[in-house]
């Protein structure tokens, strides 16, 4: 067990540690300021895992589009919930065992199904540059990204029809 | 055994919480929960030497994958946080029991 | 590979795709009619660009992610024909809105996207081109902006949402453990050394797809949908991405589950899982649909069992994908016609409650919208004489054929049981006598008239409704004087 | 001429389109409506004169296909094919639907939805050709579906009246019922002779197994005992009596309703090698006949009392089927539509001048109704069975080979024909004869309505000359005249007609009497023995018996509410389903979640599940 005690597995641990807690605290905390900032915990423990797996850019990326992005969002969406409520709002659960049931069930069914194919290694590969990257991005995975902007200019549309556009 | 395990743990975590939040801000939290353990699951997977030696998929391919999911995760939370702020707005329910109006009445 | 050419190949999608952009130009400076006509003629010409595309022979592939032939191009038609023919339903509803140009961008932003869909052989691709066609069905449901069509939005945003969890999830193991790359062929070839793994990323896949085409047990959504959304929207949100998901099933069938079964090993039963899926979607849309008052409601019902009728050519398998085709085309184009009648009662009938009740005595008020519902509700009966038969027969028959008796038997019946539903909304509008709190045509006043464009507008969704019910006769009639082929043969086969 | 007989689908084309034109031109003029309908009735009849001429020739007309799925086999094709029996059913079609056109110029006249029955009635008829002269089963199957769209339309003609709507849906429900019957026969026989023309199937025939035959032959003979109003799927026909006169003369005596017989003989080959199949058409066939025949004695309707004068005379028919000579079913057939429709049609004039459909509110109106009367009469003896009518050499024919075919069964037609007898003179006694019991001055309708009626008399009274050329034109086995068969079965019918006129005559007195006399039993009988609410519960049980547990607390509620069980008992399904989605997408989620992990669970254990299923085989 010492000699598996390597710089690798103690991050692994503590990345495993750190993110499973987080999601915990966002599934089960009833108080919705602890929520946010254990979702932002959670969004910098994903870009922790990128970087486990040797994908800087991806953690770099992570930690903007989400901790830095999806996170502001989410406050600003609690404190305008905040605003048009009396008073702090407390989160309410309804725990139940059909629930319990599904979620362990279906991660149950994941892991049963890879039981045998994962092999039990840890990732070593090379570093990609952002050169390489954007080489893909614009070559073979063109249409890929042309279909991610269409989602976000799609994404806009979509607010500006639900908010936009009222006079009067 | 190793992270196929935790992303599989966070993935189920997420989905409870999608089932059991009755807040619809802690839901869309939730959501979000399960889309990152994908995108770790996949990033994950995909790296593991013993199967990419098999001709799969170089680093960069995994990273310009992993990064269209995170754009595309993400433009969709802010459509679902504006939808939660919309009717938010007009009725001040935030709650899936409360968001009960269309439905069968028997 | 014929990467010069682009532009060229993809002509239709970027007519529809510019329409669009031009009409969140004009709805920027408050032409909103303008705005709408613009999308109804670029899908209109994108229809017909499509239409002269597939009448060539040569095949293109772009980038190894989208494969475009003839057969692809003969259903882009048909998106983009619907596309213009729901717009042209919604219309006037649309015009009203804030945001009215923004609505008809998206709808051609989501035929665009569709027929992308349906030309798609990569995972990513549809994954993210899935998502696309989610948000704006979440727009297009919220665009009315009353609070039951936005409560509807976030719940059928929740449930998308999840599908995408599992839709991802599906493809980091495929991606992952099938041969590391995210084409469905080179997944294929992983399937045969890891069955166990090709079952669980067929089934989160599939779950995904089952709930964009509204199939049980992920067909909650569509009632909810139907009944909140916008008319023009709801057409589009439950017709055009149908098309494209069913496509893109039958290749995901084909290449991952099929090649497994019957083999010892192997644990995935595709037929098995097809099947089950079908006959309950068939009794819970059924059951469901007939006790609605909600027109949108009943038809969102139906819409299960239609998604049915078509998991049954999944169940057959790749020899039905013409069939299926045709049935999810004539069953769109029947749902639209139904929907455009819809919309012509929201405009002209502005009290109308959006109940089936509420339509009675619309046979002697507006004798051409009551006849358009009448086809359309044939229709999606299946009874001779209407588009509908021709796309049932084309399924069941050729289940019959291949053995499935079963499911032929269950497809049938339930053909036979929505008589019960679908004739009840004839009898509503031809039979009953209208009901004393429905407040006759209102006149048109100042606002509603909108002659920006100088067209009696107010007529454009009857109009909508008629041309649909018309070619739904026409489809319905003329292969009982030439033949099924032609029809089977724009779908791509027995060419 | 010949080209009219090469070319049979015209016959279904040109009415068709004259339904279209009547639908968008028909409200130009008040005349435009009824002609185009006169044209269409015209063009079958025709079709049918062009075809039997042709084959009196001795020539066969053309005939083509057109395939509809480009797959091999070539299975699904539609096509056209005439032959003396297509002929002669055409002009069956055509003449009536003819004389029906013209007397509704007169009936209809004032109707506010003339366009939609004109409509109707031409698309009706281009349905019913499209059965006569299929080449096979499919397309003979859709213009069956097609017609029965048109029936409950026609049906709920008067949608202000509840009774209409409802009875409508009944017929409509029912015939259903035996259209699952006829879909699964077709869709079996298609698996295995891999054919759906007759032609193809004549060939191959032979070569499947003497079980398939028989399940088919019955299942299809489901069907046509739907369409034909056969006990026990007969219900809906007295019900469809709602609809306008003319159109029950049309479709509820003449035409529709002998489809059934007509789907049995063109595919008679099929039960020539199914023995089974015919002993039930026999025994079905006897027990309506004679059933029917008891409960027309005791209505009070006189559009009732035919319509269960109908479903006797079908009963006939079918014993002449189950008896094994289609040509003589066939020529009852034709024979009684003759005189069917000219009873409805002159009943219909009745009905026009007296204001009422009662018969006890009738009486004594030969005097004003002349020519009415003599047209009723001359169907009425036809009906009975006298000689010299057309209706006494085909049921002639029908009793001398039930009898020597089963001699039980040949005395119980014996007997029908003696109470078919009584209650055509019951009826004729109550309406033209005794005490005027209305304050209306009876009249003459106008000529559009008394002329059809006789001019239907004439094949009433003649058609039994031409009983051998019309049944050798079918090519089918043709029966001699058999003296002691003749002159019992004339004999019992005088008999039955002295019993009524003797009763009658002054009244309806008779009925009252036997009304007290009988109690509970009359009501029975009256009640077409309550077999309604026997067959909607024989349906619903066996099709649902799941919920046969709930069912029971809500028994009475369901029955009154749905027309019949099928549908109450899913209503009721559907009503549990609701709870289902009670507006919790979370809940939603879980469903969807649920079925996954049963759908996994499922194919994970498939091996074990399908051992387990096959008993280890």
């Amino acid at each position: 067990m010492i000699a598996e005690f390597s710089a690798s597995s103690i991050a692994f641990w503590l990345l495993s540690a750190v993110s499973i807690g987080s999601a915990a605290v966002v599934v089960f905390t009833r108080d919705v300021m602890r929520l946010a900032i254990s979702l932002g915990v959670f969004f910098l423990t994903v870009a922790g895992w990128y970087l486990y797996f040797t994908h800087a850019f991806l953690a770099v990326a992570q930690v903007f589009l989400y901790a830095g992005g999806v996170l502001v969002l989410v406050l600003f969406a609690i404190m305008f919930l905040r605003r048009s409520k009396a008073g702090e709002p407390i989160l309410e659960s309804r725990h139940s065992t059909d629930s319990v049931v599904i979620a362990v069930g279906l991660g149950f069914l994941v892991v049963m199904s890879l039981r045998d194919r994962v092999p039990i290694a840890l990732p070593q590969q090379a570093f990609p540059t952002t050169t390489e990257l954007a080489d893909i991005l614009l070559g073979p995975m063109l249409p890929h990204l042309a279909a991610v902007s269409l989602l976000l200019l799609v994404a806009c549309v979509s607010v500006l029809v639900v908010f936009g556009g009222e006079r009067e | 055994m190793n992270f196929v395990l935790v992303a599989s743990i966070l993935f189920g975590l997420g989905l409870y919480g999608v089932l059991s939040r009755r807040d619809v801000i802690a839901v869309l939290a939730s959501v979000e929960l399960m889309l990152g353990a994908a995108t770790v699951m996949l990033v994950g997977l995909a790296g593991l030497p013993s199967l990419s030696s098999q001709g799969g998929a170089d680093p960069g391919t995994i990273e310009a994958t992993g990064l269209l999911l995170l754009v595309m995760a993400a433009a969709a939370a802010a459509v679902g946080l504006a939808l939660l702020v919309a009717i938010a707005r007009s009725t001040g329910r935030t709650r899936t029991d409360e968001l009960t109006d269309v439905r069968d009445r028997p | 590979m014929n990467v010069e050419a682009w532009w060229f190949v993809l002509s239709p999608v970027t007519i529809a795709f510019a329409g669009g952009v031009a009409a969140l130009i004009l709805d920027g400076w408050d032409r909103r009619v303008v705005a709408i006509v613009v999308t109804i003629i670029s899908a209109l010409v994108a229809a017909g660009a499509s239409a002269w595309l597939a009448s060539g022979s040569t095949s293109f592939v772009l980038a190894d992610v989208l494969l475009i032939d003839p057969t692809i191009y003969a259903v882009w038609a048909l998106i983009f024909g619907l596309s213009a023919l729901s717009t042209l339903g919604g219309a006037v509803r649309m015009s009203r809105l804030p945001a009215g140009g923004g609505v008809s961008a998206l709808v051609a932003f989501l035929s665009a996207g569709s027929a992308l869909i349906s030309a798609s052989v990569d995972l990513l691709l549809i994954v993210i081109l899935i998502e696309v066609l989610a948000v704006v069905g979440y727009g297009l449901t919220a665009s009315i902006r009353t609070s039951g069509a936005k409560e509807a939005a976030l719940k059928y945003f929740i449930q998308g949402s999840v599908a995408t969890g599992l839709f991802v999830l599906g493809l980091a193991l495929a991606f992952g453990l099938l041969g590391g790359s995210t084409e469905i062929a080179a997944l294929g070839e992983g399937t045969a050394q890891a069955p166990v793994v090709a079952l669980i990323v067929s089934l989160l896949i599939l779950s995904a797809f089952a709930l964009k085409l509204g199939a049980f047990p992920f067909h909650s959504w569509a009632p909810d949908v139907y009944q909140g959304a916008h008319p023009a929207g709801a057409s589009l949100i439950v017709v055009v991405p149908k098309i494209g998901a069913l496509s893109a099933m039958f290749l995901i069938a084909e290449v991952l589950m099929r090649p497994l079964e019957g083999s010892q090993t192997a644990p995935l039963q595709p037929t098995l899982l097809f099947s089950v899926l079908a006959i309950a979607s068939i009794i819970f849309g059924n059951l469901g649909a007939l006790r609605q008052s909600d027109f949108g409601r009943m038809l969102g019902y139906s819409a299960v069992a239609q998604a049915g009728y078509a998991l049954i050519a999944l169940a057959v398998g790749l020899i039905t994908y013409p069939g299926a085709m045709l049935l999810m085309t004539v069953y769109g184009l029947a749902a639209s016609t139904a929907f455009a009648v819809a919309g012509a009662l929201r405009a002209g009938h502005s009290s109308w409650d959006g109940s089936i009740r509420g339509m009675s005595g619309l046979a002697a008020s507006r004798p051409w919208l009551a006849a358009s519902l009448a086809v359309s509700m044939l229709s999606l009966t299946g009874i001779p004489l209407f588009a509908g038969f021709w796309g049932k027969l084309s399924v069941f028959g050729l289940a019959a054929a291949e053995g499935f008796i079963f499911l032929t038997v269950a497809g049938v019946l339930g053909s036979v049981f929505s008589f019960a539903y679908y004739g009840a909304v004839i009898r509503t509008v031809y039979f009953d006598q209208p009901s004393d709190t429905r407040v006759p045509d209102t006149p048109t006043s100042p606002t509603e008239a909108l002659t920006d464009t100088g067209v009696r507008y107010r007529a454009l969704p009857g109009v909508a409704s008629v041309v649909g019910a018309g070619v739904l006769v026409i489809i319905g009639v003329v292969p009982l004087f030439i033949g099924l082929t032609p029809l089977v043969r724009f779908f791509g086969i027995g060419g | 001429m010949m080209w009219l007989a090469d070319n049979a689908w015209v016959a279904v084309a040109l009415p068709a389109l004259f339904a279209l034109l009547v639908a968008l031109v028909g409200r130009a003029d008040r005349l435009v409506a009824p002609l185009l309908g006169i044209g269409s009735a015209a063009s079958v009849l025709l079709s049918g004169i062009a075809v039997l001429l042709t084959v009196a020739e001795g020539r066969t007309p053309a005939a083509a296909t057109i395939r509809w799925l480009p797959s091999e086999e070539g299975i699904l094709a539609i096509g056209w094919s005439a032959d003396g029996l297509v002929g002669s059913m055409l002009v069956v079609v055509g003449f009536v639907s003819l004389m029906v056109m013209v007397y509704s110029a007169g009936y209809m006249a004032a109707d506010e939805g003339r366009v939609r029955y004109y409509a109707l009635l031409s698309l009706f008829l281009a349905a019913m050709s499209l059965v006569v002269v299929s080449d096979g089963l499919l397309g003979l199957f859709i213009g069956w579906e097609l017609m029965g769209v048109c029936s409950y339309l026609l049906i709920g003609h008067w949608t202000i009246k509840p009774a209409a709507a409802a009875a409508a849906k009944k017929a409509f429900l029912v015939t259903r019922v035996g259209d699952v019957g006829l879909l699964a026969g077709i869709v079996l026989l298609w698996s295995h002779a891999g054919a759906l023309d007759y032609e193809s199937l004549a060939a191959v025939i032979d070569t499947l197994s003497p079980d398939i035959l028989t399940t088919v032959a019955l299942l299809l003979a489901v069907g046509a005992i739907g369409k034909s109003a056969q006990f026990p799927l007969h219900i809906w026909l007295p019900d469809a009596m709602e609809g306008p006169t003319p159109v029950s003369a049309l479709i509820h005596a003449a035409t529709m309703v002998a489809a059934g017989v007509f789907l049995i003989a063109r595919t008679w080959p099929i039960y020539e090698l199914a023995p089974l199949a015919t002993y039930v058409l026999l025994g079905i066939g006897v027990a309506t006949a004679l059933g029917a025949a008891l409960v027309a004695c005791v209505q009070t309707d006189i559009k009732r009392v035919l319509a269960f004068s109908t479903i006797s005379q079908l009963g006939f028919m079918f014993a002449a089927l189950g008896a094994g000579y289609w040509g003589v079913a066939m020529f009852h057939l034709v024979t009684h539509a003759a005189f069917k429709s000219l009873l409805f049609l002159a009943a219909g004039s009745v009905i026009h001048s007296s204001g009422t459909q009662d018969l006890r509110k009738m009486g004594g109106l030969r005097k004003g109704m002349q020519f009415t009367f003599e047209a009723w009469t001359f169907g009425a003896l036809a009906l009975a069975g006298i000689f010299p009518t057309s209706g006494f050499f085909s049921k002639d024919k029908i009793l001398y080979i039930v009898t020597s075919e089963n001699l039980p069964a040949g005395a119980l037609l014996f007997l029908t024909t003696a109470i078919t007898a009584y209650y055509v003179a019951r009826v004729t006694v109550l309406v033209f004869f005794g005490p005027r019991n209305s304050r209306k001055k009876p009249h003459e309708t106008g000529l559009a309505m008394s002329i059809p009626p006789l001019i239907l008399a004439i094949p009433a009274v003649g058609l039994g000359y031409l009983a051998k050329p019309s049944i050798e034109l079918m090519a089918a086995e043709y029966v001699g005249f058999d003296l002691p068969v003749a002159l019992i079965a004339t004999g019992v019918a005088l008999l039955g007609v002295a019993i009524g006129v003797f009763l009658h005559r002054s009244g309806p007195s008779a009925d009252i009497a036997f009304e007290r006399r009988l109690g509970g039993v009359w009501g029975w009988i009256q009640a077409g023995y309550r077999l309604d609410s026997v067959v909607q519960k024989s349906v619903s049980r066996p099709s649902l018996g799941l919920a046969r547990a709930a069912y029971r607390h809500i028994d009475r509620d369901l029955v009154d509410r749905a027309v019949i069980g099928v549908g109450s008992t899913a209503n009721f399904l559907g009503e549990r389903l609701r709870r289902l989605q009670n507006g919790d997408t979370q809940w939603y989620i879980s469903m969807g979640f649920i079925g996954l992990i049963v759908l996994y669970s499922l194919s994970v254990s498939w091996d074990r599940i399908h051992v387990w299923l096959t008993g280890g085989g």
